[in-house]
């Protein structure tokens, strides 16, 4: 929320958002697309590695943030439309349930794994 | 719900708008009920929410003074054991969810278009929406009174006891579905008022310039959407337990009763600051015009809300000290609860600070702001003696946390609405309040409550716990029950004051010729304050531009010449006309109170027969579609200043 | 006038200062004041208190918890008095009466300062910063535990009373839940079954604890969430279904600890009291030897039993009176849910339905004098329970004689009809309506053999 | 105060903010109403997921330590085969069918990339290639709607019951409820196809077919986190 304050610009006319301002090319949605395919090709082949705790785990928990990132950054516009003025907004919108949604849920798995 | 369904309300482009079948159509030129039921203004939208919350108020106020009057003496038998805990916990529900919430939502949705200078919220029709749904929810709550008795799980409704093996009546099943159809207004209601404070501000109206009322209930909001969608992930997970034999709360298959209290104190701590910020902002706006200063330290205000909002989130299992969550969690949690008491002492402070070298004037509602600024220490002292983890497991399910929440939730949250209704009332009903009843509604609220509710401190320190349908004699609490319930009386008949000062103002007022009271009768600093009394459905006739806080009360202020402040111009002076010439608003909606209606259908068939849910899903698909597809206005009226060839888009 | 009390008057009494400007409602601070004073004078015993700074009758552990509160309360009190204070000065000092309104006469007009502002934000932070070391040091304080081998309790909340298992043999384990005979950690990994370790003891209503002794417990609950609670001698932890959460009691001196279930669980909430009773140490290796005998069955004919006969018709298939040849296996694995209290020792205890209800009444040790004054602060253990000994000194009509029969037997004839059950859904006791009256004399003589 | 022209005052409360093409629309903040509503609106589900991947591994690490221990309860719930496998793997690992769920997840993934080209072709007012995006974004969503009923139905024959154990309710619940998510997604891009047919859905009403590609690509994350957390890591 601090961040909106110093974004504040209600005084700017502000444009319509996203007719002008670039958005990824066809080649570029393809680009993104195959390597999410690549990523989830990796991720199941990993998962078929017979690895067992963290060395199974971590480098999933990985490639899913980045798969993660990918769709909303590329596919939902997020990287594009955060350039704009103000388009920070949507980070807070958005990337504070996030956190929160993680950090909430982390503590309360942490409270039922651990019992202290 | 329908919130999903928003992209479809499609804005019919550069096509000219038709109805594609008669029953899409908008109301024409409501009036009366009609009117009521198909507005969109954001104005008697708010009022409507007030006039619900009072309803359920009275409800719940009897349940309280039922609740009263069975713990006056020990072994009272006026109420069952069961009678008694369905009571109790409706009590809690409705004052919770169909009280404070909706006076809170109340003065959001009236005065966020009118602080922010703004014609209406962003999404006038959801904002409907949001108002019905959550009276269908509430409504639906309540019919569990008639159909085989409330919920008698207590307000928070801890698994595994709400589980069918364990409350095989329907009263818990109504609480679930009620407040999921409730929960659902509140989200829609809470994306809607956030897009308006963060997109809908006159020019000018920075985030830094913008009423504490503003920030508070714009932090509020968020907290909302944030809080209740965890609510409704365990309504719907003891929905599909109860309903549909799933085992999240089966402890014979290994669930853990814990998960509950998680979810649910994840979105109920928040919860409890969702019902006091909204106040804290009143209070914000009340005691500067009285006190004729600005508030102190704006910015600190308003940080100390966000903070507030923010530190919500990390301390709900302090709701859980006792219940086995480990010491090490009890250490990070009680500690986190100790310091979100900073902020909230940052404000005490800080309206204490605005009355200092103030001009007072002592009218009903900086009295109930004073009254706020007090009581709710009392809560929040309370607050620390109990956040700390050692003491809290002597204290936990007494009587003292019965009396810290209610100094919070009554003398926090509603002396600062009733101080709110006070100051406003002129601005939304055209009349002032009678002073004089004023202050013995304000007077006698003080007494009442604190004699209710402060020897509950004691009851709770000598070992009384709560929810006890019955204590013995031997316990030793008579003496301070029969204190609390004849304080109970007290405060509920002064409470009623209100109702009686609104209906004697009004023929007072009326039988005066309905004089005009002016667009300014406090000599009040925000932009509201510059239209006329009661509030013209147009909002403003042009919109305001802001250059600063209070930018109302600098324009009525300026220094002269040797730097003294000076009156320049009285605020009906500078009031806007009124004239809504050229104006246009969005036209009525029947869809709204259609489709809130639709959803106890369901719920009802999920309750008594899946068949019965039939019909109500029909109709909710219906309604949604007749939503998207409603044209954006009554086509036989002339808008004004549209011609034709513009477009016209429907409010979604 | 007990501290507890008085702190929270003066709080209250404050509060109301707020009143005094108002002239007409000098009747109303007169009321308060005239009730602060009733309270002051009424001698009620406080059994559950929690804030009781004499420190008299209360535990280790409780002391500990009020040390620390005792001067949190003293600084809050402090805040109360200048932030009420203040504001009230503020007020008197500052109003302007409507007559003397001038539109022109503004006061200055600050915006605030950041200095001062910044300093109520610190200050109060670090106050709560040395406030919470002390808290987490107790926090820590109250969850250590004993060594290995001391006394254990499982601590089992049902509605709506306590069942409570003494681990005799200290292996650790409660239960034989796969009947198999040995008592190991399989069966610590099973649910919760009536089936009791051979070796150990079970009770029910009312925790005997010896004096002086740290007594760790294991809680848990057969069916809701339920809080165990002893004002006097911790504070208070939750029964939960599925988990079992330690937490401990220790007791200063012998007597009787009174507490009540303080998580909402159901029907008959207010009706789940408990108790502890604080024994001598050779008192308690006394009760406990006995605990651990079975039962004696009556000689035949006599009207204990023909009141036996009765028992096993009505009343066996959930309570157990364990005779010496009690097989669990035999036990219908569905009465889990119907658990009821083990009575193989009932008549040496001091209550029933979940201790709402004194099993003695008056003369309870039988030497003539009248015992139900609850003000008597030097208990008299045989006040409260019925040991061995002093048993086998009385006349054999005599326990019969001081026992409360006739709410025992209306509580065997139409248990719902005294405290909220839910029978129908195997939750409580049923009513027992077939019973006669020479039937009801006969089991209730039979139960005070039970010693 | 200045008194603004009334012409640029009246700025009705219904404006939604889609994309005009005069300049008479702003907004304080410069983003159209309706985005950043969906934006919240995709916040506050963040913690409604958030909630149910959280009860279901709590739940599924319940269930194992259950079957691991031996509960009768529990194992009374499942048949004989699947209680020896998942005590033999110490995991869930044996219901799953990973190839095909990983195929289904492709198609959901895959339905992303079309849905970005039907935002991009109504960009350009390319009605035909609208219409197609739409029309095969539905199609592979429905799809994997496909996929998870028949995975829902071999879940089924294998023995997990929905009122059966903490397992069942879990998996049932958390991927149920996505499927609903996706459903609804299906129906809004219907609704945009049959409009796209009338030839109602122009440059103008780019927003909103942007918007329901933002709930769709939301969903489509949802399922990333689903895929990763409830089938790869059991």
């Amino acid at each position: 929320m601090t961040d909106s304050i110093t974004l504040d610009s209600t005084d700017t006319h502000g444009h319509s958002d996203h007719d002008d301002h670039a958005h990824p090319t066809e080649k570029q949605y393809w680009i993104v697309f195959v390597i999410l395919a690549v990523i989830t090709a990796v991720e199941i082949a990993w998962s078929y590695m017979g690895l067992e705790g963290p060395a199974l785990v971590v480098p999933l928990i990985i490639m899913m943030v980045v798969k993660f990132l990918m769709i909303a950054g590329v596919f939902m516009h997020l990287s594009f439309d955060s350039k704009m003025p103000n388009g920070r907004t949507f980070y807070l919108c958005f990337g504070a349930a996030m956190v929160l949604a993680i950090l909430v849920f982390l503590v309360v798995l942490a409270a039922f794994e651990f019992q202290i | 719900m329908a919130v999903i369904e928003e992209p479809l309300a499609l804005p019919s482009g550069t096509t000219k708008a038709r109805r594609p079948l008669g029953a899409f159509s908008r109301p024409r030129n409501a009036t009366g009920l009609v009117d009521w039921l198909t507005t969109v203004d954001h104005k008697k939208i708010g009022i409507m929410y007030g006039m619900a919350a009072m309803f359920f108020f009275i409800i719940g106020g009897v349940a309280a003074l039922l609740i009263r009057l069975q713990l006056a003496a020990p072994n009272s038998t006026i109420l069952s054991a069961d009678t008694y805990n369905r009571v109790f916990t409706m009590h809690g529900t409705i004052m919770v969810f169909l009280v404070v919430m909706p006076i809170g939502a109340a003065f959001a949705n009236y005065l966020l278009p009118l602080q922010i200078g703004a014609r209406d919220v962003a999404f006038p029709r959801i904002n409907a929406f949001s108002f019905w749904v959550f009276l269908a929810g509430g409504l639906m709550l309540n019919s569990s009174w008639f159909l085989g008795g409330g919920a008698n799980g207590g307000w928070f409704n801890y698994a595994p006891n709400n589980g069918a093996a364990f409350s095989p009546s329907t009263g818990i099943d109504f609480w679930n579905l009620g407040l999921f159809i409730a929960g659902i207004g509140s989200l829609s209601g809470a994306v809607n008022l956030i897009t308006t404070v963060l997109n809908m501000r006159a020019p000018g109206m920075t985030l830094m310039r913008m009423p504490v009322f503003v920030w508070m209930t714009l932090v509020t909001q968020f907290l909302l959407l944030f809080a209740i969608p965890v609510l409704t992930a365990a309504q719907l997970l003891l929905l599909l337990d109860r309903q549909f034999g799933a085992n999240f709360f089966n402890v014979t298959q290994g669930a853990d009763p814990l998960l509950w209290q998680h979810l649910f104190w994840i979105f109920g701590h928040p919860e409890v600051y969702l019902m006091i910020l909204p106040a804290f902002g009143i209070v914000s706006e009340v005691i500067p015009t009285f006190s004729r200063k600005p508030i102190f330290g704006y910015p600190f205000m308003v940080f100390s809300g966000i903070a507030i909002g923010f530190m919500g989130w990390g301390v709900w299992a302090h709701h859980m000290f006792v219940s086995g969550i480990g010491p090490l969690s009890v250490t990070a949690f009680s500690v986190a609860t100790m310091f979100i008491a900073v902020p909230t002492g940052v404000k005490i402070l800080n309206w204490l600070a605005t009355m200092w070298g103030g001009k007072l004037i002592l009218n009903t509602a900086m009295l109930f702001s004073i009254g706020l600024v007090t009581q709710f220490t009392i809560g929040g002292l309370s607050g620390v003696t109990h956040a700390v983890a050692p003491s809290d497991t002597q204290q936990t399910d007494t009587y003292y946390i019965v009396a810290h929440f209610h100094y919070v939730l009554f003398g926090g949250a509603l002396f600062g609405f009733f101080a709110g209704l006070y100051f406003w009332w002129p601005k939304i009903f055209g009349y002032k309040l009678n002073e004089k009843i004023g202050k013995w509604n304000f007077w006698g609220m003080v007494l009442g409550f604190n004699l209710t509710f402060g020897p509950m401190h004691i009851l709770g320190l000598q070992g009384m716990a709560r929810r006890m349908q019955t204590y013995d004699v031997s316990m030793g609490f008579n003496l301070w029950n029969l204190v609390s319930t004849i304080g109970s009386f007290i405060l509920g008949v002064t409470t009623l004051l209100l109702f009686v000062n609104a209906w004697k103002s009004y023929s007072e007022w009326k039988a005066a010729g309905r004089p005009n009271v002016g667009a300014d009768p406090w000599d009040a600093r925000t932009i509201e304050w510059s239209i006329q009394s009661p509030a013209p459905e147009h909002n403003f006739d042009v919109t305001p531009t802001v250059s600063d806080l209070d930018d109302f009360w600098h324009q009525k202020y300026a220094e002269d010449d040797e730097g003294k402040l000076r009156q320049v111009a009285t605020g009906d002076e500078l009031a806007q006309p009124g004239n809504g010439e050229g104006v246009h608003l969005p036209a009525p909606s029947y869809w709204p109170i259609v489709l809130a209606f639709s959803l106890p259908i369901v719920g009802y068939g999920l309750i008594y027969s899946l068949w019965f849910c039939i019909p109500g899903t029909l109709l909710t698909i219906i309604s949604i579609y007749g939503w998207a597809l409603e044209p954006a206005d009554d086509l036989d009226i002339d808008d004004h200043g549209h011609g034709p060839d513009q477009e016209m888009e429907p409010a979604v | 006038m007990r501290n507890g009390l008085s702190h929270m008057g003066k709080k209250f009494g404050s509060d109301m200062k707020i009143l005094q400007s108002k002239p007409q409602l000098k009747l109303g601070l007169w009321l308060v004041g005239f009730l602060g004073l009733a309270a002051a004078c009424a001698d009620e015993s406080k059994p559950l208190n929690t804030f009781d700074s004499d420190g008299e009758g209360q535990g280790p552990k409780a002391t500990e918890i009020e040390g620390l509160i005792t001067p949190i309360f003293a600084i809050a009190g402090v805040v109360f008095v200048l932030v009420i204070g203040g504001a009230i000065l503020l007020t008197i000092k500052n109003r302007v009466k409507p007559e003397d309104y001038d539109p022109e006469d503004l006061p200055t007009q600050t915006h605030g300062n950041f200095s001062l502002e910044i300093m109520w934000t610190i200050a109060p932070a670090i106050l709560l910063a040395v406030i919470s070391v002390f808290m987490v040091q107790t926090i820590w304080d109250l969850e250590t535990k004993n060594a290995e081998g001391e006394l254990d309790v499982m601590v089992i909340g049902q509605q709506w009373w306590w069942e409570y298992r003494y681990d005799v043999d200290g292996d650790g384990f409660y239960q034989d839940a796969n009947g198999d005979g040995v008592v190991d950690e399989k069966d610590a990994e099973l649910p919760l079954t009536l089936a009791l370790d051979p070796d150990d003891v079970v009770t029910a209503n009312e925790l005997v604890i010896p004096v002086g002794q740290q007594v760790d417990l294991e809680i848990t609950s057969r069916d809701v969430i339920h809080s165990f609670w002893i004002p006097a001698l911790n504070g208070k932890r939750d029964a939960v279904p599925g988990r079992v959460h330690t937490w401990s009691v220790e007791a200063d001196e012998a007597g009787k600890y009174t507490g009540w279930c303080t998580e909402y669980c159901g029907l008959s909430h207010a009706r789940m009291r408990m108790s502890a009773i604080a024994l001598t140490p050779e008192d308690f290796e006394t009760w406990i030897a006995n605990q651990a005998e079975p039962a004696e069955v009556p000689e035949e004919d006599t009207k204990e039993w023909r009141g036996r006969e009765t028992f096993a018709a009505n009343c066996s298939s959930c309570h157990i009176v364990d005779e010496g040849d009690f097989n669990y296996d035999d036990y219908d694995p569905e009465l889990i849910t119907k658990a009821a209290p083990n009575l193989t020792h009932f008549a040496t205890r001091s209550a029933f339905a979940g201790s709402i209800y004194e099993i003695y009444l008056g003369d309870k040790d039988g030497d003539g004098q009248d015992d139900t004054d609850a003000n008597d602060n030097e208990l008299d253990v045989s006040d409260y329970l019925i040991l061995p000994q002093e048993a086998s000194q009385e006349a054999e009509s005599s326990a019969d004689y001081r026992a409360n029969s006739a709410q025992l037997k209306r509580w065997i004839q139409n248990a719902p009809s005294q405290k909220a059950m839910a029978p129908d859904e195997q939750r409580g006791m049923p009513a027992f309506p077939g019973l006669s009256d020479e039937q009801l004399d006969e089991l209730v003589a039979y139960l005070a053999t039970l010693d | 105060m200045t008194a603004i022209p009334v012409e640029d005052a009246v700025e009705v409360a219904d404006d939604h903010g889609s994309d005009h093409h005069d300049d008479g629309h702003h907004t304080s903040l410069g983003l159209s109403n309706m985005k950043l509503a969906m934006w919240l609106f995709l916040g506050s589900e963040c913690l409604l997921f958030g909630a149910l991947i959280s009860t279901y591994l709590l739940s599924k690490a319940r269930f194992l330590t259950e079957v691991l221990a031996g509960n009768p309860e529990v194992l009374g719930t499942l048949p004989a085969n699947l209680i020896e496998e998942f005590q033999a793997e110490g995991s869930v690992e044996p219901l799953f069918d990973i190839p095909f769920t990983s195929a289904s997840s492709f198609i959901l993934l895959m339905s992303s990339v079309t849905m970005v080209f039907a935002h991009q072709a109504i960009s350009k007012n390319d009605q035909r290639n609208t219409r197609l995006w739409l029309a095969t974004t539905a199609a592979l969503g429905s799809v994997f709607i496909a996929g998870q009923v028949y995975e829902f139905t071999t879940f089924y024959n294998e023995g997990l019951r929905f009122d059966g154990n903490l397992l069942g309710s879990a998996l049932y619940t958390l991927t149920g409820f996505h499927g609903v998510h996706v459903t609804v997604g299906i129906i809004m891009l219907l609704s945009l196809l049959v409009l796209a047919f009338r030839g109602k859905l122009n440059q103008d009403r780019a927003e909103t077919l942007e918007l329901v590609g933002l709930y769709w690509h939301f969903v489509d994350v949802v399922w990333v986190l689903i895929f990763t957390i409830v089938y790869l890591i059991p």
